[in-house]
Order: C-alpha cells, then sequence, then structure tokens
C-alpha cells in the first residue's frame, strides 16, 4: 500500500493542479521513496512529429479512403450539437455519406466544434482533439467559430476558433441546418481528397503558437503540453 | 404488477462491501481502492448536453456522485445588461437549445408585463401554438429518448423524423427551425401560413400513429420495464424540498403544471388535466411524458378550432431603438416540457435590463437531486436517470 | 396577501410591499431577519417552495439586492424578499439547511458576485467558470466587452462609419 | 411481465416494408421554407444607408461601409451594410426595422468555406448565389412595426377659430406628445447633412427623449440662434430625407426644436448655454440687416467676443421674419424672444438706418474691421402680363410688410393670388382673415404655374389654406388681368403644361385651348422676389466679381472679392430661415478666421 508524504518543499506550487496531478513522492511497499510527476509520468513527453506523406499515389487512394469514411467525435460544444441528432436521423442520414458518430477520440477522425465553446470546454476540446488519430480533420459550425458570433463579447467564450485548433471547413449558418452541415461534410471530403487537409501537421508544426494561445486563454493550465 | 413492488423495495445488500462507517454511511477513500472514480462527460451522456458527472463507484454501483457545470456557460446575464430589451431576444432564446420558444415567451411577458402593453388576441393565439409545437417537438425527443438512453436506438430515429415534420411547420411559421424569433414584445412576427392548419393536423395523425408504435416498442417492453420500474425513485417530500417541478412532480402525484396553476395565455379557455402519476419512478415519468405527448396534441387541435383566422399580429410598442422600460421587477412562468421555467426580472428605468435571471427546471434537478437520486444507482443507469429529470445544462448554466 | 403582510409587518418588520399580479407580491426586510422571516414563511405560511435566490448589483447605491422568491403551492402565491447588503462587506447568511437546493444558488452567487454564504456546502468551489482570476463576472463595474476584446481578440479587418460622420465628412468637410 | 411485453417490441418489423422518409440529396431537394431566415439580401437602390440596421444588432454583426457607384447625397449616406457572417444570427431584427424595406433575407442557407475571412460581404453589391431569390424573410405585413409610422399630431386652432384672427394657429407639443414623437426617431442622421445649418438633430431629440431641455437648448444654439423661430417657419428639408419618411410620416423635427425652445424660459437662457460673462476682444464687426442671417452672424461673432453692430433699415429687427410672415405663423414676441436673447449678448441694433442713406457703406468699412450683409430679397417681381400695370394689382411682399406694420391695406371682396409659394400661401391666408374681418366670408382664388405635386409651398400650407376658405387652384398660367372701365374683373389663365424646356431653363408653355377665368375685384402677386443692392455704391459695385443669375460671387465663408465684404441669407442663398442662420454662421467663422488671422 503507497502512503504519501504531503507539501513537500520543491513541488510544483501550481495552484490550479489538481491533487492527483501534483508532483509527490510515494512510499513504495518496501519502503523505498518512488518519485512521481504525474504530468510527466503518465503521459508522453516526446514532442510530436508531423507525418509525411507517402508516395503520390498511395497517398491519393489514402485520401480517398479518409474522405469516405468520415468518423466524427460525439462531442457536441453548443448549440449546433442540436442539429447533429437529425443528422444522423433517418430523414438525412448521414451513415450513407460515410459518416458515422464514435464515442471516443481514439476511433475519430473528425472533430465537430458545433458552435461557441466556453473556455472550460475548450480545454476538453483541445484534449479531445489531441488524443485523436492522425490525419484527423476540424469542422466549425456557426457563427461562433468564425469571429464570436452570438457571444462575442462574453467573458467566457472564444472569439476566433482558428487560434486553437486548425480547421479545416467552416459552415455559415446559427445554427446550420443538417443539409449545410452535410454540405461541410462535403466540403471536406473535397479538401481530403485534393490533400489539402494537412490539419493535423499544421498543428505540430505551429504547436507553439497553438499552445501560447491555448495557455493564454485557460488560465488553470493543469495538462502537459501534447495529451497521448 | 407483483414484482413491481419487490424492485421498489429491494436495496443493495451492503453487508460486506463497501466498509460501512458508525454513522451506517459508506467510508469512501480512494486509497482504500475499493472505489474507482469515473467521470461521466462532458460529452454528450445521450442526448442531454454538455455536463461531466464525478461518479464514485464501487463494482458497478454508484456510491457518490458530484455533478459539474459550466461547459457551456456564455454569461447570459451579464450580456443582457449590455443589450437593449430587443437586443436580448435572439441572445435570450439560445438559454435552452432544445425548447427556445419558452424563453422568448418568457421575457417577452416580463417586458409587457413591466411595461403594461396589452397583446392583441391574435398574437397570444400564435403565441401558444408556438409554444405547444415545441413542446411536442421536445416530447418527441423525450420520450424515446429514454429509451435510447437504455440503448434502445430505434424509437429515437423514429421519433427524431417526427419531430423533423414538427420543425418543419415551425420553419414555414417562424422561418427558423430551432432558433424561431417568433415571439417579440407586443406581439408576434406573422401570421399562419396559407394551409398550415391542414398541414399541421396531417402531422398530428401521424405523430398519433407513432404514439401507437411507441406503446408497442418501449411502454410494453419487457426489457424496458425491467430497467425502469422502480429505478430513479425520488421520495414525494423531496418535491417541495428540492424544488423539483414539471413532469417529475407530477410523476409524483403532485399536482404541478404552470398552465393550470397559473393561467396564461389562453390556457384556461382549453380543456386539459394534470398527467398525474404515483409511482414516482423512472417509468412513471416516462408515463407522465407519455401522456404530455397525447394532451399537446389535443390541445394542439384545440387551440387550431379556437383560434381566430386574422388579427392584428403586433401591439404598438414604443421605439424598440430605445425602449426605456419603467422600474420594477416581477417573476414570469411558464410550462416548459421540462415543468416551470421562470424568468425574474429587474427593470431601472433605463434602455437596458438590469437583470434577467433564469430559473430553469434543471437548475435543481441536475444538480441537487440528480446527486442524491445517482446514489446506489446502476452506472448503466446513470444517463436513464439523468434524462428522466429532463436535464438541460444550457439552462443551468447559462 | 393582505392579513399575510400585516402578519410580516408586526412579527418582522417588513417595508416596500409592492402587489405586482393577484398572486405574486414583493417586499424587503431587514438583512438579520431575513432568515427568520424565511424560516417562518416555510413552516407557518406555507411557502414551502423555493423558486428561487437571485442578486441584483445596484452599484451606484453600494449595494446588493439578494431575493428570495418563495412559492405556496397550495395557495398558489408567490412572494419575493428582498434584502439588500452592502457591497464592501457582502456577507449573508445561508439558508442551505432550509432547502436542499439552496446551497446551488448560493454556489453560483459566491462565484458570480463574491458574496459569501459561510457554511454553505460546496460554496467556494467553483462552479461554471475554472480558473477565474478577475473580478466576479456579474459586478456591474466588470465590463464584459473590454474583456472578450483584450482575451478573445475578434477577428481584424472591420471598420464602420457613422452616417451623420460619414456624411459629414463627404459633404462639409471644412465645418468644425 | 407478460407475454405482451416480450412480443409487442417485434411489431418494429412491419416497418421493414414502408417506404423509406430519407431525402435523396438533401442539399438540393430542400429549399428553406418560403419565409426561411437564410442570408441577406439588399436592394441597394433604395436603400439609403441609414444605418439602423446597424444599431439595432447586437452582435454588431452590421459594418456601414462606402460603396463605389454609390453617391453620398442628401438623403443618402452613400454607405451600405457589410454582414460579417461570424457574427450574424439570423434574428432578422435588421429586416424588420429596415427603413425602407430594402434589406431582406433570402431563403438560401448553404454558405461552405474553408476561408473564415471569406464570410464579409455586402448583400447587393457582391454577387452571391441567392441575391435573386425571390423567397426569404421579409418585413412581416399587417401592423407589425418597430417605431411608429404615424406623427403625434400637432393640435392645430379649428379653421373656424383661426381664420377670422392672426392668433397663432399650431399650439405646440406638449411634454407627452413631444416625447412620444421624440421616441420615432431612429437617430440614423441622414438630416444633419441635409439641414442647411447642420444642426444636432438626432442629438437634441435624444434630448427630449432623456427630458432634458436644457442640454437640447444647448445643442440647438451650437448651429442655430433663432430656434423659436425655426421652430414655428424654418422649411425643414430635413423633415424631407427623414429615414422615417420613407414609409411613414416623417419626424415633425420642427416642432419639436419648437418645442424645447418654448420650454426653456428666456431668462434662463444665459445660464443655460453658459453665456453671462464673454471676453471682448477689441474688434468692430458692422452688420447690415437684422434677418437671420445678420442675427446669426451677430450672435456667433459676439459669442467669439467681437463687438457688433447691426443696422436696420425698418424700425424692428427680424427682417422678413417679423415683415415677411404673418403674425398666425410666426407670433411677434416669439420673434422679440430669439432677438432679445441675441442682444443680450451686447450686440446693439441701429434701428431705422438705411445703408447708402443715412450712413454710407465705406463709411462702415472705416469704423469696423468687417462687414457682414445680409439683406435679403425684399423687392416684389411682377408678371409683366398684360394689366399688371393696375393700381389694384399689389406685391405680396410690400402687403405683407403693410399687414405687420398695422397699416391699413386694401382688401378687395373677391381676390386673386398668382404665386405657389410659401409668401403666396401667407398673403392668400392673411387676406382671407382680413376678408373675413371685413365682409364676413372669403372669396379667394390663388393660382400657380406648377401643378399640386410640385407646388413649392408646403402641403401643410396649401391644406390650411383651403381650410380657411381659400380656392387653391395649381397648374395655371396668367394670360393677362381684364379690365373694364379701369376696374379689374379678373384673371385669365390658361393651363400649364410643363415648366422647363429640355436644356432646364425656365420656359412654361401653355395649352391656350384650356383656358379659365377667374373672378376678382383686386390682384395680388406672389412669385418671388428680387434683391436690392442699392446701398452698395456704384465704385463697390464695380469692385465686386459677379456670379451667375446676377448674384454676387462669394467664397465658401461667403467673403465677396472685398476681403472686408461678407454677403449671406436669401441674397446669396434660399430664401429661408435656415439658409440665411447657416450663411451667418459660416460667415461668422469666416470673419473671425480672417480677423485673427488665421
Amino acid at each position: 500500500m503507497a502512503e504519501e508524504k504531503e507539501n513537500i518543499t520543491g513541488m510544483h506550487d501550481d495552484k490550479f493542479l489538481a491533487p492527483e496531478n501534483k508532483k509527490r513522492i510515494v512510499i513504495g511497499p518496501e519502503g523505498e521513496e518512488i518519485h512521481v510527476d504525474p504530468l510527466q509520468d503518465y503521459f508522453c513527453t516526446e514532442r510530436p512529429q508531423t507525418s509525411e506523406p507517402r508516395n503520390k499515389t498511395v497517398e491519393k487512394f489514402l485520401n480517398w479512403a479518409r474522405a469516405e469514411s468520415l468518423w466524427v467525435l460525439g462531442f457536441g460544444t453548443g448549440c449546433g450539437s442540436i442539429e447533429i441528432p437529425p443528422l444522423l436521423s433517418p430523414r438525412f442520414d448521414a451513415y450513407r455519406f460515410g459518416v458515422a458518430m464514435r464515442a471516443t477520440p481514439r476511433q475519430s477522425s473528425v472533430i465537430i466544434i458545433s458552435g461557441y465553446l466556453a473556455v472550460k470546454t475548450l480545454k476538453r476540446a483541445i484534449r479531445s482533439y489531441e488524443q485523436m488519430q492522425n490525419p484527423k480533420f476540424v469542422i466549425a459550425l456557426g457563427s461562433c467559430t468564425i469571429n464570436g458570433g452570438m457571444y462575442w463579447d462574453s467573458y467566457n467564450t472564444i472569439n476566433r476558433l482558428d487560434h486553437y485548433l486548425p480547421v479545416d471547413v467552416y459552415v455559415a449558418g446559427c445554427m446550420p441546418r443538417p443539409e449545410a452541415i452535410l454540405s461541410g461534410f462535403n466540403k471536406l471530403k473535397e479538401r481530403i481528397r485534393a490533400g489539402r487537409a494537412e490539419g493535423a501537421n499544421e498543428y505540430i508544426t505551429n504547436l507553439d503558437w497553438y499552445k501560447a494561445n491555448q495557455k493564454k486563454i485557460i488560465k488553470d493550465w493543469n495538462m502537459p503540453d501534447y495529451n497521448w | 404488477m407483483k414484482n413491481k413492488l419487490n424492485i421498489l423495495n429491494w436495496k443493495p445488500d451492503r453487508s460486506s462491501f463497501p466498509d460501512m462507517g458508525e454513522d451506517g454511511k459508506p467510508v469512501i477513500s480512494l486509497d482504500s481502492e475499493k472505489f474507482i472514480k469515473v467521470w461521466q462527460g462532458p460529452n454528450h451522456p445521450g442526448i442531454t448536453g454538455n455536463m461531466s458527472l464525478e461518479l464514485t463507484i464501487s463494482g458497478d454501483e454508484v456510491v457518490e456522485s458530484k455533478t459539474h457545470v459550466g461547459y457551456l456557460h456564455r454569461g447570459f446575464e451579464k450580456l443582457f445588461e449590455r443589450r437593449r430589451y430587443i437586443q436580448c431576444f435572439p441572445t435570450c432564446i439560445r438559454m435552452c437549445v432544445p425548447e427556445p420558444d419558452t424563453n422568448e415567451y418568457n421575457l417577452a411577458r416580463g417586458v409587457e408585463e413591466l411595461d403594461g402593453i396589452e397583446v392583441p388576441e391574435m398574437a397570444n393565439w400564435l403565441r401558444m401554438i408556438v409554444l405547444e409545437m415545441a413542446r411536442l417537438q421536445v416530447l418527441l425527443r423525450m420520450v424515446p429518448g429514454q429509451a435510447g438512453t437504455m440503448g434502445l436506438g430505434l424509437g429515437v430515429q423514429w421519433g427524431m423524423y417526427y419531430r423533423e415534420l414538427i420543425l418543419d411547420r415551425m420553419e414555414e411559421l417562424t422561418g427558423a427551425r430551432i432558433y424561431h424569433m417568433y415571439i417579440l414584445p407586443g406581439g408576434v412576427r406573422g401570421l399562419l401560413p396559407d394551409g398550415f392548419k391542414q398541414r399541421l393536423e396531417e402531422n398530428l395523425v401521424k405523430i398519433e400513429g407513432f404514439l401507437k408504435d411507441i406503446d408497442k416498442l418501449i411502454l410494453h417492453n419487457a426489457v424496458f420495464k425491467k430497467r425502469a420500474i422502480g429505478i430513479g425513485h425520488i421520495p414525494k417530500d423531496w418535491v417541495d424540498q428540492y424544488g423539483i417541478v414539471g413532469p417529475v412532480a407530477r410523476a409524483a402525484g403532485y399536482q404541478r403544471d404552470v398552465r393550470k396553476d397559473y393561467p396564461y395565455l389562453y390556457y384556461d379557455q382549453i380543456d386539459f388535466d394534470y398527467n398525474i402519476e404515483h409511482d414516482s419512478d423512472m417509468f412513471a415519468r416516462f408515463l407522465v411524458r407519455r401522456k404530455d405527448l397525447e394532451t399537446t396534441l389535443d390541445i394542439l387541435r384545440q387551440i387550431m378550432a379556437k383560434m381566430p383566422d386574422k388579427g392584428e399580429i403586433r401591439a404598438e410598442t414604443p421605439n424598440v431603438l430605445h425602449w426605456k422600460i419603467p422600474k420594477g421587477e416581477t417573476y414570469v412562468r411558464c410550462e416548459s416540457s421540462r415543468g416551470e421555467y421562470g424568468f425574474y426580472m429587474v427593470a431601472d428605468g433605463s434602455e437596458f435590463p438590469r437583470r434577467i435571471n433564469l430559473r430553469g427546471p434543471s437548475y435543481t434537478h441536475a444538480i441537487a437531486v440528480l446527486e442524491k437520486l445517482l446514489v446506489n444507482a446502476n452506472i448503466s443507469d446513470v444517463s436513464a436517470i439523468m434524462l428522466s429529470l429532463a436535464t438541460c445544462p444550457p439552462e443551468i448554466e447559462r | 396577501m393582505e392579513a399575510l403582510l400585516d402578519r410580516l409587518k408586526t412579527r418582522f418588520g417588513v417595508f416596500d410591499f409592492e402587489q405586482k399580479k393577484t398572486y405574486q407580491s414583493f417586499c424587503s426586510v431587514d438583512k438579520l431577519s431575513l432568515v427568520s422571516l424565511v424560516t417562518y414563511l416555510k413552516a407557518t405560511e406555507g411557502f414551502k417552495v423555493l423558486v428561487l435566490i437571485s442578486v441584483v448589483d445596484w452599484i451606484e447605491d453600494g449595494k446588493f439586492q439578494i431575493t428570495y422568491l418563495l412559492n405556496n403551492p397550495e395557495l398558489k402565491t408567490d412572494i419575493g424578499i428582498r434584502t439588500f447588503i452592502s457591497r464592501d462587506n457582502e456577507e449573508m447568511e445561508s439558508i442551505h439547511d432550509l432547502w436542499e437546493h439552496a446551497p446551488t444558488f448560493q454556489r453560483e452567487i459566491r462565484e458570480m458576485y463574491g458574496i459569501n454564504f459561510p457554511g454553505s456546502p460546496r460554496v467556494d468551489e467553483s462552479f461554471l467558470l475554472e480558473g477565474w482570476d478577475d473580478i466576479p463576472p456579474m459586478r456591474r463595474e466588470f465590463d464584459t466587452k473590454k474583456y472578450s476584446e483584450d482575451t478573445f481578440f475578434p477577428r481584424p479587418g472591420r471598420k464602420t462609419n457613422d452616417p451623420a460622420e460619414y456624411m459629414k465628412q463627404k459633404l462639409y468637410p471644412d465645418e468644425k | 411481465m407478460m407475454i405482451k411485453d416480450i412480443l409487442s417490441p417485434f411489431s418494429a418489423w412491419k416497418k421493414v416494408f414502408d417506404k423509406p422518409v430519407v431525402i435523396k440529396d438533401p442539399i438540393n431537394d430542400r429549399p428553406g421554407a418560403d419565409r426561411y431566415r437564410g442570408f441577406h439580401k439588399n436592394d441597394i437602390e433604395t436603400c439609403i444607408g441609414c444605418g439602423t440596421c446597424e444599431d439595432i444588432c447586437e452582435n454588431e454583426a452590421i459594418d456601414m461601409i462606402p460603396v463605389e457607384g454609390i453617391e453620398t447625397k442628401d438623403g443618402d449616406s452613400g454607405l451600405r451594410p457589410s454582414i460579417d457572417y461570424g457574427r450574424c444570427c439570423w434574428c432578422a431584427l435588421c429586416v424588420d426595422i429596415c427603413t425602407t424595406t430594402s434589406l431582406t433575407l433570402s431563403n438560401a442557407y448553404n454558405w461552405v468555406e474553408e476561408d473564415p475571412e471569406a464570410y464579409r460581404f455586402t448583400p447587393g453589391v457582391d454577387e452571391k448565389p441567392w441575391q435573386n431569390e425571390e423567397k426569404g424573410w421579409k418585413k412581416p405585413e399587417g401592423n407589425y412595426e418597430f417605431y411608429s409610422l404615424n406623427r403625434v399630431s400637432m393640435e392645430h386652432l379649428h379653421p373656424e377659430e383661426r381664420s377670422d384672427s392672426f392668433v397663432e394657429m399650431v399650439k405646440g407639443y406638449s411634454k407627452e406628445q413631444a416625447e412620444k414623437e421624440a421616441d420615432r426617431c431612429v437617430e440614423c442622421g441622414i438630416c444633419t447633412a441635409t439641414c442647411p445649418a447642420h444642426m444636432g438633430i438626432p442629438e437634441y431629440i435624444k434630448a427630449i427623449r432623456n427630458d432634458d431641455l436644457e442640454e437640447g437648448l444647448r445643442i440647438l444654439y451650437d448651429t442655430n440662434p433663432l430656434p423659436e423661430i425655426c421652430g414655428r417657419i424654418c422649411t425643414h428639408k430635413c423633415e424631407t430625407v427623414c429615414s422615417v419618411g420613407h414609409r411613414g410620416d416623417p419626424i415633425s423635427i420642427r416642432w419639436l426644436k419648437r418645442y424645447i425652445a418654448d420650454q426653456n424660459p428666456s431668462e434662463k437662457y444665459k445660464q443655460i448655454l453658459e453665456s453671462e460673462s464673454l471676453k471682448k476682444n477689441g474688434k468692430k464687426v458692422a452688420i447690415i440687416g437684422s434677418g437671420p442671417a445678420g442675427l446669426s452672424a451677430a450672435y456667433y461673432l459676439a459669442l467669439l467676443g467681437y463687438e457688433c453692430t447691426i443696422y436696420e433699415k425698418l424700425s424692428q429687427a427680424g427682417g422678413m421674419m417679423r415683415y415677411g410672415i404673418p403674425e398666425y405663423r410666426l407670433p411677434y414676441d416669439q420673434i422679440d424672444k430669439d432677438i432679445n436673447y441675441i442682444l443680450s449678448l451686447g450686440v446693439k441694433i441701429v434701428y431705422d438706418t438705411t445703408i447708402g442713406k443715412d450712413i454710407m457703406l465705406e463709411q462702415l468699412e472705416k469704423d469696423n474691421d468687417a462687414v457682414f450683409a445680409g439683406t435679403g430679397l425684399h423687392l416684389g417681381r411682377s408678371t409683366r402680363i398684360d394689366g399688371s400695370d393696375h393700381k389694384d394689382v399689389y406685391q405680396s411682399i410690400e402687403m405683407l410688410r403693410k399687414i405687420t406694420q398695422g397699416e391699413e391695406v386694401h382688401v378687395a371682396e373677391k381676390i386673386v393670388v398668382i404665386g405657389g409659394g410659401n409668401v403666396a400661401m401667407d398673403i392668400t391666408r392673411s387676406l382671407a382673415r382680413l376678408q373675413i374681418q371685413k365682409y364676413g366670408k372669403v372669396q379667394i382664388i390663388t393660382t400657380s404655374l406648377e401643378t399640386e405635386d410640385i407646388m413649392p409651398a408646403d402641403v401643410e400650407e396649401v391644406v390650411e389654406s383651403r381650410e380657411e376658405g381659400a380656392t387653391v387652384m395649381p397648374g395655371w398660367a396668367p394670360q393677362h388681368i381684364e379690365i373694364v372701365d379701369g376696374k379689374i374683373k379678373g384673371l385669365h389663365v390658361a393651363q400649364c403644361l410643363s415648366l422647363f424646356d429640355e436644356t432646364g431653363n425656365f420656359n412654361p408653355q401653355c395649352n391656350l385651348e384650356n383656358t379659365r377665368f377667374f373672378e376678382g375685384d383686386m390682384v395680388v402677386e406672389s412669385i418671388g422676389q428680387g434683391m436690392d443692392l442699392s446701398y452698395l455704391s456704384e465704385d463697390i459695385k464695380e469692385q465686386l466679381e459677379m456670379g451667375p443669375r446676377g448674384r454676387i460671387q462669394v467664397n465658401d465663408v461667403f467673403q465677396t472679392s472685398l476681403p472686408w465684404l461678407f454677403l449671406g441669407g436669401d441674397i446669396i442663398q434660399g430664401p429661408d430661415v435656415i439658409h440665411g442662420i447657416a450663411n451667418g454662421h459660416i460667415a461668422a467663422r469666416g470673419i473671425d478666421r480672417l480677423l485673427s488671422g488665421e
């Protein structure tokens, strides 16, 4: 049974860090001291790498395949999520276009930021996005993701999504109707097939810029810089 | 139903695990390694909004739960302070995403009450139509959704289609699918289009057929009954103590319906009844909503029969660009599909509201009630209980 | 309602009684008598339901108004009780032991206005905000637009003209 | 559980054979509903760029931007709304409040972009696929207005009460009425540019709404030192361009101005306008004529510290305002209220002094640092038709002066007035009153070249003339006056077809076959006035540069080619009060610039 020693000097004194994420020394069963730094130990510390495209023909085939099976992370961040269920229901039936919902980020290739992002949700959205497998794409719905929308003067919602995540396609509307979201998917497919949907690589290339933007507004940054 | 009683009386056997303290409550210490902490959310669990539950579980049973909200917080009440009264309307409807019309109506009514504006008769009937259509639309998601949270997705798919029919009518009448912006202070924004009543009636007939399907698919479904009866039982004395409203209170045998208790619009001219159940469990709440659906269809038909064909749609108001509301305060409420939905409004005599505070049903349902109710629940029932309480995070957070 | 008011007047000294609707009235009471008044209303007068606790910031008077709206489900009447506390000493007695959902309201008020309710469960935990380090956002002096522009920087490149000013520049630029 | 509970869910299988409800191509098969609130359209020809849509937008999604090909002109700011779809929430409040109903929404809703910057466009200007879409959201029909279209009616004396006396006929707004009328304003500010004096119209209307009339008075005096007078008789060009007027009655700006002036007592003016102690700078300016231009120049010069002396030919100040406008429209005590305030600032008036006769202009130049002349149009013009030299043919301007001075004028039983301007209406209505006093009934015919729709007189003037018993017959050109035995019998007229020829010159064309005869014992001509420049000596006249139409050339601050001489008012621009005031104000600034050497 591990025992915890508390308040060891020289520890991380970030006031926002949750207790389970703080650096601490654990006494092992045989009395040995184990230094634990959850943010370092539980996540990969290596800086992520961009994935280089393979040869042209293979890449073309892969892009076609990627475009035709868009698995969407079921994470509705704002009002827009009200139009996602109709999209998947009989009338619009997005499954026939290769769009399917997935429950976990590990299985998904698309994240729909469906409208405004409260700062608290932005943190979760970033974590979800970073846990998704490459290549990954972002669809932004509604005015809110473009320039703040309804909540342009709110103290708790971001104004421009492209400062925090690399966005592939924007769909206008407040909220966009399911039909408009479908055309958003069509546009995304086009973009993937043309090989322009390099959001994941872009994110990694400009990681420092994105992280700086994110850290500027997420004041209680208590997670590793890259969650994988 | 014999079994049902047994289920009601059933208590988990805690004689051995987890450890019970001297006060009879389980001793919850994560270090004991008998517990696991599970976070549910903030992804949508089912068809409610973003909200997370911090669950401490022992085996597959919840021993402690905490609600965390704020993922959808937009600071509406702050935004209202710097918007003129008319500008509050596009903002306020976004406070509750599935059923925006109650927001519009409450705010409009508050403004009218504070400034003493009489709304034309026709406008009031049109408001009723929209409010009832909104209720219908939400219930068509929520009633089959109750089974959906238990894995029966077929009803949800069907319900979604019938909801679409109502949304089509909404679009026709109000000009939008979700955020209707139809009710403005002084009146509404348009008469019924030609042939609207007939098309709505056709839809209502289809929905009636759908109700029969729901009965077969869900109501008389052995699995659903097994999982719903006796689960999420709310003791009757909680209702006032926790401020429980709407279908949840009605399922506990209380006659609570704003439409009848504090009649607004022309609900006093409409013939309908409280839908009461007494078992106060998930199944009773499902039954209340299922009856509400029928009542709504009936009310819609009554409205269509009673409303005039033509009339003024808006009373004359001061220039909306600089509309000053005299100093005063009021609390207005209406019955949403989830229960009493109220706005507390304070005007200070200027062009901007001083304070508009929303009190939605979820404010207590999803925090005080849910946290208590989830204790001892099975982890697989968590999202079902959430939905049966009609959790809607945007209205908690605003 | 009138009879009730008389009872409240003599026992708790309520003032500023206002009846807006047949079933709704508001009155004010001193900060110190609030809890006993609410307890009395709940126990004796049948105002069993706490509808909401809300705060209005009257910054020009240096006061917070806290409104407790109670409902009597049998008689179907509402009574709103206002109490005023100073903005310098923002503390109010908690009523968490009277209603189970009162702590939620108090927790939100604590976060949004910075009014403390000592003893209320979880009152110091953050509720809606995460990592907030500015003044409580619902206070009047907090300028949400400025905060938003500083923090979330709107998309640049927009420019608007006031019609009157623009016409002046175009048509009679020389006049002051 | 019963067996039924186990079996009944399987009834879902019967749906296998139902027709699917899936829409094959949702993107193209489903246009928005007829009323759907989709993307914006704007009819840029109808739009006047008032910016009301920008004001009501709670998201600040709308920018007013200049558009190529749209000129800034009176009543059109030249700006057009540009919409940021990173802000818009499709509430369509902008459509519902649009003053011209030019802004609408189409029912298109499909717009997908990879570039977030692309979501800004100017509807009607930038090519978009939906701009010719018929369906979509328009302002709802019926009595659905965000601001009242109907003017708060001003109380008038009834025609029976007013038609025999010179008591002021317009009563003025009460507080409630004024606030209600002020509430209709949408604060676009289009009117400011059209007002010759560029008054801060939306600002003072706002002051009325806020019940801050002292602030209102300060705003009035910023640009106009004669608010009582202007509030009654201004030609209110502002109201012709009022954006509210596009669908309803324009705001009655003039009456609101009068309301502010009426409500502030004259003894508090100095305190309100903070003019109790003005510093003198020791320089002197002479002003010829105490009409609006002269008074306005004197006021603003006095504020700047100049010592001003006004030379007036007649025995009372006010010029055409006093001697040309009948008392029922502008009571003399209101003229005095405005003028006395200006005089209280230290402006001197020398009455009964004619320049060129009692004192020479050259003398004024020597005694003063600069001279401003606002001498107005005081000579009547004749039609020069046959018979117009008869003794019973009068000039309206002279008659009005006589009526004002209380002199006896000849009033016949039947009168014909020639002219379609406000002066013609003034003389018609004055004579009608005198006729009632003398004969007990009105027999007066007013005829003009212009047809009713293009008559220069204000509509209300024409209406009220008719109410008072006069017959107004527009669209007839006077041919000759019939005289029998030395007495006037009446006026022959012919139908007037057009006023101007192709080149735009004044050249009326008549249909001589369609003639009429208006019976009358006397004829009054009221077809415009000419200027009397006799005070300018030949010497000075030679030095002055002349402009088109016999007017003297002045620069943008109303300075003539003689640097010390400034001219303004009706002789340069107008004729109306507000131009005079504006000219006086600008000239005062010009004089200040000249004398302070900037």
